[in-house]
């Protein structure tokens, strides 16, 4: 995967980090990404991205779960009835327990399975140059697109360590 | 590896993935017999699949019930009482039902054996085995009435015995040279009947008119005379409630099984019954006391007595003079009633006393003719008298014995070892032992000739005066054996002069030759239409009149109870009991006889010692305490189990095994000679070890839990619980709700119905290590539940098996469906449904299921005697009670072929059907006119913890308690 | 003010210290818990062939260590997910250091508690009848019995808390990966599955992780809950008590603590995490067990009053039995190394104290481990029927070696986890310490 | 990545290939009931004698093959075996073709009083010359046929 042209600094200080994206966010660049170590609230809030948007898929796992829970439970208890201990063949209490269990389970399945998605398409939409330390101890700002020479020159300003343009 | 195209998996490989895969398909269970063997010529009568019932007798004690022995594809699978028969009218007791098991020990003889230089037994052809036997009997009848020939048999009252003694009279032999051992032999009260009334015969008692019954320790619901039979008659008269219902008094030094079904107990000392007895006859004949209607002798007999010291009776009895009044009175006004005795628990060295004073009081009572019938016994071969087997064991110890024939007797191991039978057995040069079966007798014999089983032969048993019992073999022979007769008709065949054959070409001729005289008057193809008949119906079954009989005044001399001996303070009265399921050593090999537990001390396999709690306590025993038990005869080494039913000043060890034989000293009854049973004192010391017993029972108190529920004759109903709140809809079933009551009043806990139910649900027996570790696999338990109150012991017993609940709490936690209510409200367990979670165990509060911790095995050829109906469990499956579901559906079965409902009483499951007391009734409670459904309506009836609202299908009717009289 | 990220190197090269190849004492431990888990095996294998009378169960009691172990091993892995979840949305801030060591005894937890069922059954080559498959005889399972909630209960939680350790990992493994070469790198590459620290990747993840620890949240006391209706749901006296769920999964959260502090204070030692986890991060967790030790105590404390309450009858007469019967020895030590032991933890010295600590909180282990036996043993031996209190369960050496064998098991997996996966929260803890400094600054 | 694929597909090969059906037993004699049952038309329960009346159908005894044999066929060397064993007083071990497991408790007898033909369940056997299991008596297939006919299905009825 190519990376697009861009300009990307290399930050040893969170607060830098996130005072550069302030910046660079408002000298009009659009297209501002980063890599880290960890999810520096501050960077984070500096983005100023929206919320991730994984509440609808994971609920309706978790419905799924309740409805294939109760669906597993009514239906095989009518395909062959058999009463155990007087019980009606369709006991809804104890069939709660299995439709709760099966939510949980489908919805975290679900979950991952969306997290592993997203997390997938954003990382190639919005890739970031690769580079060991943003895993380690420094902090990656992506500017792509704009006027990639203020950019340039937001970040040194801003305290990158290092600047270096992304052809 | 490297070498190889990436890509493509190597062959070698693929066949290592396929052959695994391959073994993964195979773990399935093992397919059974693959090959399918036709009949040559099929048999007429046999459809394979489908019962086939022959008539014959058991054999298991001189009671002579009938059975019906239920083959299936040519081999028996199950034993039932003959209900044509008069004695047993189709039930068993636990022995007879444990009889198939002596047909199919492991351990039986498979063929003639000879015992060689070496000591070891070998394998011999019947032929030489035979030839052998004539070429020994050669010298000996040789000399004058064949002095060194002796045959020991045990009583044979039909073909054999007689077939025996033409043998013998062959060899030139004397009557007294064939001598009969019973050692349980009622010698006493045949003798009895020659001093009183001049009939040296066993009576016949007919409970089901008495309305008192007093049983001086004759334990006629386990083992005493004929216990199907009186205990049948006696519960005829239970279950009922005020004036109408049997009452039952136990005179004896420990509470057996019929003392549990009393409603009263006169705990005596051990020999103390005689005192009791003759107080008793004293205070009926006493004129001052008033008594109408006495016989007329009551006068004389007063007279007699007068010298009786009341005060003596009540030291050396320990009862007191106003229980006897008590005891009296009620005699006096309740009548008929019926005076039992004495049994073994009684049979001490004053046996024939006691029992002349149980036939005096039955006379004056007027009884006899009533309940105690005189005429009936048709003394075919009575045992000898002990004298005749004295000279016999002195013959054989002076060597004056060349030969000794034993015929199914064990000297050597069912009399006390202090009467020496084996030592004086060593010394006959010849032992021959007809035994089918290894026993102490026969590790002593040089030529064993083994019988077949009573279920492999014909015979004609004459238990009573117009009824003779035809058996006939039900399957052909398990092992090579040769019934006794044959072997005895060959024998003869090859006898030297001047002995000769015997007349019949076979053993069967022989017995068809006796059958016919059945049949006077009848010949040709009418005597075997006749025969054939008589063998279908299993006997001839004729109605013969009771004889009347007249009394001799005693020798007064009787009529005085014994002197008191001195007593050794510090040791205990020993006490040696038989149970239903131990009586003689040959049920050391029956494994259902050892695995079912004993009622009362709940344990199996070994024997044991019991000692009243408080004597016990006096001790500082325990129970599981190993203790030495030292009598003048010998010593054993027992484990303590405390029992309240016992006198404080005894200590009781059951029989059946060696231990009290090696105890009982060579004691006998100073008049008829019988053994005597109760004579010895044993001093117990502690040995600071510890055993533990396979015992299967936590408490017998019931903790103030009514789980066995009692009512008093005056109030014969049950509280009825409120009823539960429900929370879903009752269940109901369209089909049938099939259900049982069992009548705890009827029921005496004789266990012949778990030992049925062993036979015909294939109850694997687990040993007693697992017995121990309380791995019973019984499906149907009697459990015990005691309680001291007023001075006595109460025990209630409650048969426990599987509820069948409408609600039941195992089966909503089993998460496969092994176990649910079907649609004729049975609980059903799927075996091969199970995977063993156990769980629905742990939620049974009956504790009814039991579970296969290990492989069942039925070593050969027990297997043979497993049922076809029923699945075999394996291990690591859950197994209960199924109402005999197979028994369930055969009766529907047949129902729909005839087109119409099952009927009421058609399904029988084995437990009921067996059951001697008819306590256990089946039916559909769907039903309203059905007998289940009548006695669920019963005010005595209700549910053993219907409190938890599970609904069960077995309706238990409250025992009633008739004590304050 | 600015943050330096210099600490975040120090947290990365310290984690990364506790990888590499097992040594000396590591080793000999993973060895003998490899031995201890072949023992089980093979006295399991002894088992399947000879039935189940090679255990010491009877009749009545028909549960035991068994389901004892499965209790036991259900709630220690119980506080793994207590802490990594329901910690994470209270935003208790001393779980960060702790939580992937107790995330990590969750699943393994779990590994080990799923065997126990199998293992019971009599005939454990039919536990796959345990699951709702379609299959040609027309069977399915029945869904009221409490063992199926259990497969579904454990089955879940096994699932949900691996994913939830896994992802948990996945930015762990890429800073691992990118400092790291070799077999080590790809290995890593695994678990990090192309994890670049993105925010787009933060951005869903973080929200991401919120479900699972919501989802998580309700499945710690759901699972317990279900597992304790394997007992209340039955009519067995001293079984059949609703106080069970809250009972049960306050017991196990105190069991599963006391196993995390049992892990941590050697492993903070031998991997040489002092500086991360500290005196203060066991202080907080101690006060947890102080809590739940409280908790149970007055459980206790209730079903006596309740069996009080009820007078003469099979509830009184169970918990008499357990006070004075034959168990007695055993229920008085559980008293003791549950409501007793755990009050030391009043003082903060005690608490501060790894060694102290570590003494009560394997006393702990102990105590807890008894109570389910108690529950399970003495309710199964004193039923309704006095007739049935046949007596006494002794455990034999093919249970007493499956229990050993479970715990061989258990650390066999953790012992090797600690040196492939970090046993710390890598990014967690380098925004942590961000804080630190900054509270520091 | 093929190496686990095909290995996948070597286990389910030998999985099919196991659970498939294993060809008819070869029997002592090449029995055909082609020409018993199809040819000479004899009905079945000629010679599976117990089937209306019991849980097994039975096996024909030797007499039974020997009544007509004794004038039938005598010239076919097969047939002249068979007539051999029977007059030596031994019988032919047949291989069997149907088998249900020993904790099922089948009954020939119901089936036949339901009106079912004995084709049903053991498929054209007039046509075979050599029988094989013509249904898998699975316990699916019992159930399947049982809920078709609104036979009874309680687990009881074949399981006790």
């Amino acid at each position: 995967m190519q990376p697009e042209r861009g300009v990307l600094g290399v930050f040893a200080e969170v607060a830098a980090a996130a005072g550069a994206v302030r910046t660079l966010r408002k000298g009009g660049h659009a297209e501002i990404r980063f890599a880290a170590p960890a999810p520096y609230p501050e960077l984070v809030e500096a983005l100023g991205r929206p919320r991730s948007r994984l509440d609808s898929v994971t609920l309706s796992g978790a419905a799924l779960g309740v409805a294939g829970g109760f669906a597993l439970c009514i239906g095989t208890a009518l395909a062959w009835p058999l009463m155990t201990g007087g019980k009606p063949i369709v006991s809804i209490p104890p069939f709660v327990i299995i439709a709760f269990e099966l939510s949980v389970l489908v919805g975290a399945c679900v979950n991952l399975a969306a997290l592993a998605f997203s997390a997938g398409r954003g990382r190639r939409r919005r890739a970031v140059p690769y580079d060991p330390r943003f895993s380690a101890d420094r902090i990656g700002v992506f500017v792509v697109g704009g006027d990639l020479g203020a950019a340039e020159r937001t970040l040194r300003a801003g305290g990158a360590e290092e600047v270096r343009h992304v052809a | 590896m490297s070498d190889e195209p990436r890509d493509a998996l190597s062959r070698r490989t693929f066949l290592k993935v396929a052959g695994a895969a391959g073994l993964l398909a195979s773990c399935s269970p093992p397919a059974g017999p693959q090959k399918l063997l036709p009949y040559l010529v099929p048999p007429e009568e046999i459809i394979p699949g489908v019962p086939l019932l022959y008539r014959t007798v058991c054999r298991e004690c001189p009671a002579g019930c009938g059975v019906t022995a239920r083959t299936r594809e040519g081999r028996v699978v199950k034993l039932e009482g003959n209900p044509d028969d008069p004695i047993g009218r189709g039930a068993l007791c636990a022995r007879g039902q444990a009889a198939l098991q002596g047909l199919y020990a492991p351990d039986r003889f498979k063929g003639p054996m000879r015992r060689g230089a070496d000591g070891a037994l070998a394998s011999v052809s019947w032929d030489d085995a035979t030839a052998a036997l004539a070429a020994a009997l050669g010298p000996a009848i040789a000399k004058p009435s064949a002095a060194g020939v002796r045959m020991l048999t045990r009583p044979e009252p039909g073909a054999t015995g007689a077939l025996q003694r033409e043998f013998m009279a062959k060899l030139g032999a004397t009557p007294r040279q064939r001598v009969v051992l019973d050692p349980f032999d009622l010698a006493p009260l045949r003798a009895a009947g020659a001093i009183v009334f001049d009939r040296p015969e066993l009576p016949v008692f007919d409970l089901s008119r008495a309305r008192t019954v007093v049983s001086f320790g004759a334990d006629f619901v386990e083992t005493w005379l004929s216990p199907v039979e009186l205990a049948r008659d006696f519960a005829g008269g239970r279950g009922r409630i005020g004036e109408e219902r049997t009452r039952l008094v136990w005179i004896g030094p420990r509470l057996c099984l019929t003392g549990v079904s009393a409603d009263e107990w006169l705990s005596v000392r051990s020999g103390g019954e005689l005192w009791v007895a003759l107080a008793l006859l004293r205070w009926l004949c006493d004129p001052a006391n008033y008594v109408p209607g006495l016989a007329a002798e009551a006068g004389s007999l007063s007279r007699l007595l007068t010298g009786l010291d009341l005060g003596a009776a009540a030291i050396e009895s320990g009862v007191a003079p106003t229980a006897i009044a008590k005891l009296a009175g009620e005699l006096a006004r309740r009548r008929p009633s019926a005076v039992l005795g004495p049994g073994v628990l009684s049979t001490g060295r004053h046996a024939t006393e006691l029992a002349v004073a149980i036939q005096l009081i039955n006379w004056v009572l007027g009884n006899v003719g009533s309940t105690v019938l005189y005429g009936l016994d048709p003394v075919a071969d009575p045992p000898s008298p002990v004298p005749a087997v004295d000279a016999l064991l002195d013959d054989m110890s002076a060597g004056r014995v060349e030969v000794l024939l034993v015929h199914h007797a064990d000297p050597a191991g069912a009399l006390p070892l202090a009467l020496k039978a084996a030592e004086a057995i060593g010394r006959v040069p010849l032992v021959v032992s007809f035994s089918d079966r290894p026993d102490a007798t026969t590790q002593l014999a040089r030529l064993i000739l083994p019988d077949t089983h009573p279920l492999e032969s014909f015979d004609a048993i004459s238990a009573r005066r117009g009824v003779v019992a035809l058996s006939q073999p039900v399957m052909t022979p398990v092992a090579d054996n040769r019934s006794a007769c044959q072997v005895l008709i060959d024998v003869a065949a090859k006898l030297p002069a001047p002995a000769g054959p015997l007349p019949y070409d076979d053993a069967y001729a022989h017995f068809q030759q006796r059958s016919a005289t059945l049949f006077p008057g009848v010949s040709g193809d009418q005597l075997a239409e006749a025969q054939r008949v008589a063998q279908q119906r299993g006997g001839v079954f004729g109605e013969v009149k009771v004889e009347r009989v007249s009394l001799r005044t005693p020798d007064p001399t009787l009529l005085v109870p014994p002197v008191a001996r001195q007593r050794d303070a510090a040791a205990l009265d020993l006490v040696v009991f038989p149970t239903a399921l131990r009586n003689d050593p040959s049920g050391e090999g029956v494994p259902w006889l050892r695995e079912v537990p004993d009622v009362l001390s709940s344990v199996s396999w070994s024997p044991w010692a019991e000692l009243a709690p408080a004597t016990a306590a006096r001790l500082g025993i325990s129970d599981g305490d190993l203790v030495a038990l030292t009598t003048q005869a010998g010593a054993v080494e027992l484990s303590v189990c405390t029992y309240p039913g016992l006198h404080e000043g005894a200590v009781a060890v059951p029989m059946g095994g060696r231990e009290p034989l090696v105890l009982l000293a060579a004691a006998a009854d100073s008049r008829s000679g019988a053994l005597a049973w109760q004579s010895g004192r044993a001093t117990l010391t502690r040995t600071g070890r510890r055993a533990e017993l396979p015992r299967f029972q936590g408490t017998p108190n019931q903790q103030g839990r009514t789980i066995v529920r009692t009512v008093s004759a005056a109030a014969p109903a049950v509280p009825k619980p409120a009823e539960p709140g429900k929370m879903v809809p009752l269940p109901t079933f369209p089909e049938h709700r099939w259900a049982m009551a069992i009548d705890m009043d009827r029921c005496t806990g004789c266990q012949a119905c778990v030992v049925a139910c062993y036979a015909e649900n294939n109850v694997p027996v687990m040993g007693p290590e697992a017995m121990i570790r309380g791995r019973n696999m019984g499906w149907l338990r009697i459990e015990p539940f005691m309680e001291e109150k007023n001075g006595t012991t109460r025990v209630d017993l409650l048969p426990m098996m599987c509820q069948q609940c409408g609600n039941a709490p195992c089966e909503p936690v089993c998460p496969v469906y092994a176990t649910y209510t079907n649609e004729e409200g049975l609980n059903a367990q799927v075996y091969n449904r199970c995977v063993g979670t156990r769980y629905c165990s742990n939620n049974c509060p009956y504790k009814v299921r039991v579970f296969n911790w290990a492989e069942p095995s039925f070593p050969e050829p027990l297997n043979m005697q497993l049922n076809p109906d029923v699945t075999v469990r394996s291990k690591g499956v859950m197994e209960k009670c199924t109402f005999c579901v197979q028994r369930i559906r055969a009766a529907e079965n047949t129902a729909r072929d005839e087109r119409r409902p099952v009927r009421d009483g058609e399904v029988v499951p084995a437990c009921a059907q067996t059951c001697p007391a008819r306590a256990i009734v089946f039916g559909d409670a769907d039903d309203p006119r059905s007998a289940v459904s009548a006695l669920q309506r019963d005010g005595r009836g209700y549910n053993v913890l219907g409190e938890l609202n599970t609904l069960p299908a077995i309706t238990y009717l409250a025992r009633v308690r008739d004590e304050d009289r | 003010m600015s943050a330096v990220l210099a600490p975040a190197q120090r947290v990365q090269a310290t984690v990364l210290a506790t990888q590499g190849r097992p040594r000396g004492g590591h080793l000999l431990l993973i060895a003998l818990a490899g031995i201890a888990a072949a023992l089980g095996a093979w006295a399991e294998i002894v088992q399947i062939q000879q039935g189940l009378k090679v255990s010491g169960l009877n009749r009545p009691v028909g549960w035991a260590v068994y389901i004892t172990d499965f209790v036991f091993w259900v709630g220690i892995a119980h506080s793994g997910t207590l802490i990594s979840a329901v910690l994470f949305l209270l935003r208790a801030r001393f779980r960060t250091a702790i939580y992937r060591v107790a995330e990590a005894m969750t699943v393994f937890g779990v590994m080990t508690a799923g065997l126990f069922p199998v293992v019971h059954l009599g005939r454990p080559w039919f536990a796959y009848w345990l699951f709702p498959y379609p299959n040609q005889r027309h069977l399915w399972v029945n869904f009221r019995s409490p063992l199926m909630w259990d497969v579904f209960a454990v089955s879940t939680y096994f699932i949900v808390s691996a994913i939830f350790l896994v992802v948990g990992i996945v930015p762990d493994a890429a800073a691992l990966r990118d400092a790291s070469a070799g077999w080590r790198r790809r290995f890593y590459g695994v678990f990090a599955a192309g994890w670049r620290g993105t925010d787009e990747e933060w951005r869903h993840y973080a929200r991401a992780y919120l479900y699972f620890a919501a989802f998580a949240t309700p499945l710690v006391f759901s699972v317990h809950s279900v597992v304790s209706w394997d007992f209340a749901v039955s009519i067995l006296p001293g079984w059949h008590s609703t106080i069970f769920p809250p009972y049960f999964v306050a017991g196990a959260i105190f069991s599963g603590i006391a196993m995390v502090v049992t892990l941590l204070v050697p492993l903070r030692k031998v991997l040489h995490l002092e500086e991360l986890i500290t005196p203060w991060h066991l202080d907080m967790t101690s006060r947890m067990i102080l809590l739940t030790s409280l908790i149970v105590t007055y459980s206790y404390a209730i079903e006596a009053v309740m069996a009080l309450r009820a007078g003469p009858g099979p509830e009184l007469s169970i918990a008499a039995y357990r006070a004075t019967g034959p168990f007695a020895p055993l229920y008085w030590t559980m008293v003791a190394c549950n409501c007793v032991f755990p009050l030391f933890l009043i003082a903060s010295k005690v608490r501060r104290s790894p060694a102290a600590l570590l003494g009560i909180c394997i006393l702990v282990n102990v105590g807890m481990w008894l109570e389910r036996f108690i529950i399970i043993v003495t309710s199964l031996s004193h039923d309704r029927i006095p007739y049935d209190w046949w007596g006494i369960y002794r455990p034999t050496m093919v249970e007493a070696g499956i229990t050993l064998g479970s715990f061989g098991w258990f650390f066999f997996w953790f012992l090797i986890f600690v040196k492939l996966l970090p046993a710390v929260s890598i990014s967690e803890m380098k925004e942590e310490v961000l804080h630190e400094v900054g509270h520091a600054a | 990545m093929q190496r686990p694929a095909l290995t996948a597909a070597a286990v389910l090969g030998a999985l099919l290939l196991s659970c498939a059906e294993p060809p008819p037993p070869a029997q002592p004699v090449p029995f055909s009931h082609r020409i018993h049952a199809g040819t000479n038309g004899i009905g079945c329960r000629m010679c599976h004698a117990y089937v209306e009346h019991s849980t097994v159908a039975g096996i024909p005894s030797m007499a039974r093959c020997f009544g007509c044999h004794k004038f039938v066929a005598r010239d076919k060397p097969d047939v002249q075996r068979v007539v051999q064993t029977f007059q030596e007083g031994k019988v032919l071990a047949w291989n069997r073709v149907y088998r249900v497991p020993d904790h099922v408790f089948f009954t020939h007898e119901r089936h036949i009083a339901a009106g079912l033909r004995c084709q049903t369940c053991h498929g054209e056997v007039q046509q075979m010359d050599v029988v094989r299991q013509a249904s898998p008596l699975t316990m699916g297939w019992c159930v399947d046929c049982h809920r078709q006919r609104h036979a009874p299905t309680d687990c009881l009825i074949c399981h006790k």
